[in-house]
């Protein structure tokens, strides 16, 4: 038999000058089970939980409950109250007979005979609650951060000086992602290589970061605490551990003309090349598709057709048998950091919902260039040596049109969404512009123009004002190859005239989006992504770092367009969240999750199938002879956040919600 | 027959199964057999009186058939999809299993009429399958049969009691269900009922009144067609144990109007098909919430 | 194939030469051209400055014939009665509010089932027979394909082609033997209605046209449109006058050089309307002069 | 259905049980509480996690223990603190429903709804119309005594 106390608040007036606490304390008290019930004006004060501290010890309650407000209100603090007399916190509960019933009613008797009715469902229930302990799950210490650019660096060195142990893989041959291709950045104009390069040569000599450039997700197992990631490793066909980055090989390389992704194709590379000066690591790499000997090998040609690079190398460091291999890396934590890449005006999209620019070209005009070559142009170790050349004949461009808000904000090209930065790398193209070429022209055509952000807005107006860029607050209809020149047809829309200008090069300010392949890793992660391909972060104000699923963290623009300051900011926050998780060997859970009775679990895998998280597992149950008896669901207590989706759906109820199991509530609609 | 026949002797003599489970004569009209002795795959029949789903065997829960080894099972179309549900929910895997699919030209509604199949005592919903031969089947069986003929839309009745006043309706269930004793036939010889412990007899807590009572009555029959929606296989199979003639398959049928309807879910002898209830679209109709 | 016919007021007037070149190309590829009985004007430009429901209404009323004769398809020839009549059949699968008025003033029974089909779609559909039926070669011609701003925008209710780079004409064009050039105007405007209210303008506009069809190396523009023949046709002269570009450059409707090329006699094809002469062209393919007959009624 | 009926001496008072969830439905008629929005005082909420763990059979429970109607509310889609739980629950309901309508359970009787965390009004609106609709439906009968 039970011994359930019951304590009913006054909350002052709130509850006693609609409901007569005494008068339900005096109900409640006569229901079988409950051996003390009291009211009182204030039970959240001292003096009241006292009262129940008292009482629990005095008569030996099993139970609490406590009639008073509502519980997402003071749960914790009469739990906390219980749990201090000796009684598991998860024997006492609350009725609500504030929020759920003085406060929205007016008529005394009514009022009163709810809250007596609120106040039994509780009494039934609790009398089926069980003492429930904290759960503790054993954390893996490490952390696994995905894409080495600025957001990735700069999580894997945080948690790193937190002095933890961080594998940091990069899906390119080197680190420095789209920062390193910057020439300069807003909104203080310091130069991107500058500032980025130490931070990747302190990734490289950390003790405690473990670098696997060039090298990709494979699978994701595990939860919270426990994951296993198995990584590929790519062939570079040149070994790390003998080669040092001397760069003859490059030297000798016979096929020097391939555009290079570092210089958005308006530079040249050879086949096997570090893909800029400053890599991390100054490792290269062999491009198989450019590659003569390995173009060879793809056409059935026996015979080495060229191997130069291997002739020259001191180190024997080429290996053209290198195959990909696989590394599997035990983690607590993961931080997804994979950045972004840019709207193509292409024709061809790779996605149905973008259409591309046909009003533009499509992109077949050369000195048609999006935001980042001109980066390549304007940077000091671009291919133009940081001189503005245009691509089609290398003369310095005059008149420079920039265009915002291509693909951004434009539902009929596929994208609404805002892409954040160009009003701002717009701006400072203008300056560089000016800065280089002194009689030139910049005239930006503009939607809006968003500088919200610490001397942001200064920074426009000093493009305007200083560097003398012509702003039009309008959109580009139309532009076509006009001799020597591309005929830019806009609109000035203050001034309501069209506009027509003949421009030496124009430059798009192309949307951010979300990296290609990122819903496949998502998937692996278990992260969920918007329609775009941004990765859900937990909440949107509250949880901006966080994932939906436990021990996976968001940073930089995978979640949303950013700029380097957000994207750094987030890469801490996502360390220090890290570094909070990795402060206690165990990790603590309530204890309101799912458990699977396996006596009579069938093993039809309907929990499964319904459950958000993936915290079901099959589990093979063997008899004594380790013969296999039958498969039934186990609920991984690390990944399962309560919802009781799976109890619902279970046609047998074998599995049961801790703190919501069937006899609770069962107990709870018994007492109608 | 004699094709069914070789196949099963060869299927025992190369030892690829250790039993056969399909139908013989009985007593009243064809009844399942186990045949495990080549000389007695001469007693394996297959006609239009072969109305048992022989699915229901394969429940991991009867073990004293799982003892018996690996099984060749006879498979109408139906019996197929309950073979994939099976599957599907992890029950049995595939290759535990070889099915030997009969091309169906429909069974009677009665498995005592010894009558020739004709519109009078065919099984209804015999007359609307479309699909008459197993796709889910290791071998087939017998001749393309034609549809049975027969008269009249099995839906016809839901129509009938759809048009009904609520009240109607409600009367009409509860004459219904009545006589409901409570045994549970509907459950044990259904395919897709295969759980360790029904809910049913779950007693801590008594979700659904054990007793023979109105409220338990209809409590149990609401639950039961709703653990099957999306999973039953039109076999008829529970009505036809009903000793109490509660037309058991309306409920069942309803349900799979409304899967259909709603999320345009047939179900199929395909394993690998996800199923109604454990997936759902962004954009489900919520017409009914507010 | 059968499909129906939708002149326009246009192919009756203006451009007769447009319907009579169709008609003559039609007989040859096989293409049965069934007039829609009782048609009338699409409303143009003037329906729907004045009112939507009456834009809407008026092309409506000929679909709904159509579909009376039991037509699948209607082509209509002139780009202006083709976005008319394509845009009424949009607007009333998507606009519930004006479908409902439209069916008041209508009537019932109508089910929007007739598609409508521009020259360009026709023709694009017909560039084998085009292939197989060329008899005299066009190697060598160079043309550039105006597409105007009707033909293929808005792309939602066209539906056909590329609406800011389209290449169905110069794949009609190809099919003839003769050799589409790449130019930067093949949108643009020719100054539409306003030939005669606000003439600078379009004598302006074509200018451009005509400029960067010549820049491009063209000899002849080929149209779909009876507005752009017009503005680009009758006005060239003003243009001209103003300078900087040189000879007269004949503007032919696509059924014209089409016919040209599967050997149609230059009279047939009313080359002989034109204003800017067309006998350049003639010359060149060894084609008699065509002898110009009563310019009145054009 | 029966006719209302009067109970003593005045209107017939439906019993309502509603099962809501704890971080939309549950939160949303705190706020309404809060807001001081009166309501009709015949709905005991029953506080579950999420909609997905509200099961058909805690309707004919209530239904069974008295109830002459039930509400079951949760987040609205794309709210949900668990992502899908109500997604899974409107299906099962969906299916419940046609299938009660079907026995002649009057669908009336039980309101479905997504209530967010910040529509204490719309709460109240729920908590009112289900219980004047089910004033108008009159007691639940369904069972005859044995």
């Amino acid at each position: 038999m039970s011994r359930v106390g019951v304590f009913i608040c006054h909350c002052g007036e709130n509850i006693g000058r609609t409901v007569d606490c005494s008068r339900v304390a005096q109900a409640l008290g006569e229901l079988p089970g409950v051996v003390h019930s009291v009211d009182y004006k204030y039970m959240c004060s001292d003096p009241g939980q006292a009262l129940i501290k008292q009482a629990i010890q005095e008569k030996g309650l099993d139970g609490v409950v406590v009639g008073a407000c509502s519980p997402h209100m003071h749960e914790k603090t009469f739990r906390k109250a219980a749990a201090g007399a000796g009684l598991n916190p998860f024997l006492c509960e609350m009725a609500n007979l504030r929020e759920h019933c003085s406060w929205i009613h007016e008529d005394r008797e009514k009022a009163t005979r709810k809250a007596v009715d609120l106040g039994r469902f509780i009494v039934e229930k609790i009398k089926f609650n069980r003492p429930l302990s904290t759960i503790f799950i054993p954390v893996e210490r490490r952390a696994l951060v995905i894409g080495g650019g600025i957001a990735g660096i700069q999580a894997a060195l945080d948690i790193a000086d937190g002095g933890r142990e961080v594998i940091l893989i990069e899906k390119e041959p080197s680190i420095g992602g789209h920062m390193s291709q910057l020439s300069e950045t807003f909104p203080t104009l310091d130069c991107s290589q500058c500032i980025l390069t130490p931070r990747m040569v302190e990734v490289a000599q950390h003790p405690h970061i473990k670098l696997l450039a060039y090298s990709e997700v494979e699978s994701v197992d595990g939860y919270i605490g426990n994951f296993q990631v198995k990584i590929r490793r790519k062939a570079r066909y040149v070994d790390e551990t003998k080669c040092n980055g001397c760069g003859e090989c490059q030297k000798e390389c016979p096929n020097k003309k391939i555009p290079g992704e570092f210089d958005q194709g308006l530079g040249m590379r050879t086949a096997i090349y570090v893909p800029f000066p400053q890599a991390v690591p100054n490792i290269p790499v062999i491009d198989r598709a450019n590659c003569a000997l390995f173009r060879g090998r793809a056409k059935g040609v026996k015979k080495v057709v060229c191997s130069k690079c291997a002739e020259v190398c001191g180190r024997k460091a080429i290996d053209f048998d290198q195959q990909d291999t696989f590394v599997t890396e035990n983690v607590g934590a993961i931080v997804v950091a994979t950045g972004y890449q840019l709207y193509s005006i292409g024709k061809e999209q790779d996605s149905d919902s973008l259409r591309g620019y046909g009003e533009y070209g499509y992109g077949a005009i050369p000195d048609v260039i999006d935001g980042l070559q001109f980066e390549r142009l304007a940077s000091a170790s671009g291919p133009t040596g940081g001189k503005i050349l245009r691509p089609s004949d290398g003369k310095e461009p005059k008149t420079v049109v920039f265009l915002q808000c291509i693909g951004s904000r434009d539902p009929a090209k596929g994208i609404e969404y805002c892409s954040k930065i160009c009003c701002m790398y717009v701006a400072k193209h203008t300056m560089l512009f000016h800065h280089k070429v002194h009689d030139g022209k910049a005239v930006v055509f503009y939607m809006d123009i968003r500088a919200g952000g610490k001397g942001y807005d200064e920074f426009v107006r000093r493009a305007i004002e200083e560097s003398h860029a012509l702003y039009l607050r309008g959109r580009v209809s139309r532009m076509y190859r006009n001799g020597d020149t591309i005929r830019v047809h806009g609109i000035d829309t203050l001034s309501g005239e069209p506009v027509v200008i003949d421009a030496d090069m124009v430059v798009l300010a192309t949307a951010m989006r979300a990296q290609p392949g990122i819903a496949a890793l998502a998937q692996k992660l278990s992260v969920s992504y918007d329609q775009h391909g941004f990765l859900n972060e937990a909440h949107p104000k509250l949880r901006p770092v966080e994932t939906n699923t436990a021990g996976v963290f968001v940073a930089g623009a995978c979640q949303a367009p950013r700029d380097i300051p957000d994207s750094v900011a987030m890469a801490s926050a996502t360390a220090s969240k890290v570094l909070g998780l990795f402060s206690k060997e165990l990790l603590e859970r309530e204890p309101l999750i799912a458990c699977v009775d396996r006596l009579t679990c069938a093993g039809c895998f309907h929990c499964e199938r319904v459950c958000p998280y993936g915290a079901v597992e099959r589990k093979s149950l063997m008899d004594g002879k380790g013969r296999l008896i039958k498969i039934v669901a186990e609920v991984n207590q690390g990944v399962c956040q309560g919802c009781g989706t799976c109890q619902a759906t279970c046609p047998s109820k074998s599995v049961e919600l801790e703190g919501f199991r069937d006899e609770q509530i069962y107990a709870a609609v018994n007492a109608l | 027959m004699q094709e069914l026949r070789e196949l099963a002797r060869k299927l025992l003599q190369e030892k690829q199964v250790s039993a056969i489970l399909g139908y013989e004569h009985g007593r009243l009209g064809t009844r399942p057999a186990f045949v495990t002795d080549v000389a007695d795959c001469e007693r394996l029949v297959f006609d239009h009186r072969c109305v048992h789903n022989l699915a229901a065997y394969l429940s991991p829960r009867r073990t004293h058939i799982a003892a018996l080894g690996r099984l060749a099972v006879v498979v109408k179309s139906c019996d197929a999809r309950a073979v994939a549900g099976l599957i599907r929910e992890s029950q049995i895997k595939r290759e535990d299993v070889v099915l030997i699919g009969v091309r169906c030209g429909g069974v009677v509604r009665d498995a005592a009429d010894a009558r020739p199949l004709s519109a009078d005592n065919v099984a209804p919903r015999c007359v609307a399958c479309e699909k008459r031969e197993p796709t889910l089947a290791d071998h087939l069986v017998g001749e393309p049969k034609p549809a049975p003929a027969g008269s009249g839309s099995r839906d016809a009745r839901l129509s009938e009691i759809e048009a009904m006043s609520a009240g109607e309706r409600l009367a009409l269930w509860m004459q219904l269900l009545a006589p409901c004793t409570r045994c549970h036939a509907c459950r044990q010889v259904c395919p897709m009922c295969f759980c360790e412990r029904c809910i049913a007899e779950k007693t801590q807590p008594t979700w659904i009144e054990t007793s023979p009572h109105a409220r338990g009555n209809l409590a149990w029959h609401l639950t039961r067609a709703l653990h099957l929606a999306g999973r039953c296989v039109d076999c008829g199979e529970c009505e036809r144990a009903c000793p109490a003639q509660i037309p058991l398959g309306l409920l069942n049928r309803k349900v799979a109007r409304v899967v259909a309807d709603r999320y345009g879910y047939i179900v199929a002898d395909d394993p690998s098909t996800p199923t109604p209830i454990g997936t759902y679209q962004l954009d489900d109709a919520q017409e009914f919430i507010q | 194939m059968k499909i129906g016919y939708f002149p326009g007021c246009s192919l009756h007037a203006t451009a007769r030469e447009f319907d009579e070149s169709l008609r003559a190309v039609a007989a040859v590829l096989d293409i049965d051209l069934e007039e829609v009985r009782d048609w009338a004007c699409c409303g143009a430009s003037s329906a729907h400055a004045t009112s939507h429901v009456l834009s809407v209404a008026l092309p409506t009323r000929t679909l709904a014939l159509a579909e009376k004769q039991k037509l699948d398809r209607v082509l209509a020839p002139c780009a202006a009665c083709y976005n008319r009549l394509a845009t009424a059949r949009y607007a009333l699968n998507h606009d519930k509010k004006t479908a409902a008025q439209v069916q008041s003033i209508v009537g019932d029974g109508f089910n929007n089932s007739v598609g409508v089909v521009s020259i360009a779609q026709l023709l694009s559909e017909a560039t084998a027979e085009i292939r197989r039926q060329a008899k005299v070669p066009l190697s060598g011609w160079k043309v550039a394909c105006y597409y105007g701003c009707l033909l293929v925008r808005p792309p939602e209710v066209c539906g056909f082609d590329d609406a800011e780079v389209p290449s169905s004409l110069e794949s009609i064009v190809s099919a003839t033997g003769a050799t589409p050039v790449k130019w930067d105007m093949s949108l643009e405007c020719c100054g539409g209605g306003f030939s005669l209210s606000r003439t600078a303008s379009v004598v302006r506009l074509g200018r451009l046209i005509l400029q960067s069809a010549k820049n491009a190396g063209a000899q002849v523009i080929v149209v779909a449109c009876p507005m752009c023949h017009s503005n680009l046709d009758f006005r060239q002269k003003a243009m001209l006058e103003r300078g900087g570009f040189g000879d007269a450059m004949p503007i032919l409707f696509l059924s014209q050089l089409v016919g040209l090329s599967i050997g149609l006699d230059p009279i047939r094809l009313g080359l002989h309307r034109h204003f800017v002469s067309t006998q350049p062209l003639l010359d060149r393919i060894g084609a008699a002069k065509p002898q110009p007959e009563h310019r009145e009624q054009a | 259905m029966s006719a209302p009926v009067t109970v003593g001496n005045g209107a017939f008072e439906p019993s309502i049980v509603a099962f809501v969830c704890n971080w939309c439905t549950y939160t949303g008629a705190d706020l309404a509480g809060t807001s001081r929005i009166l309501m009709a005082d015949n709905v005991r909420v029953i506080r579950l996690p999420c909609t997905g763990r509200i099961d058909t059979l805690f309707i004919l429970k209530a239904f069974e223990r008295g109830a002459d109607g039930v509400i079951v509310s949760g987040c609205h889609p794309a709210d949900c603190h668990y992502t899908a739980g109500n997604y899974h629950a409107r299906r099962r309901f969906a299916i419940f429903r046609e299938l009660m309508n079907f026995v002649g359970i009057d669908p009336r009787r039980v309101t479905f709804s997504w209530v967010s965390a910040s529509e204490g009004g719309k709460w109240a609106e729920v908590v009112n119309s289900t219980t004047e609709q089910v004033r108008q439906l009159g007691p639940f009968a369904t069972y005859p005594e044995a």
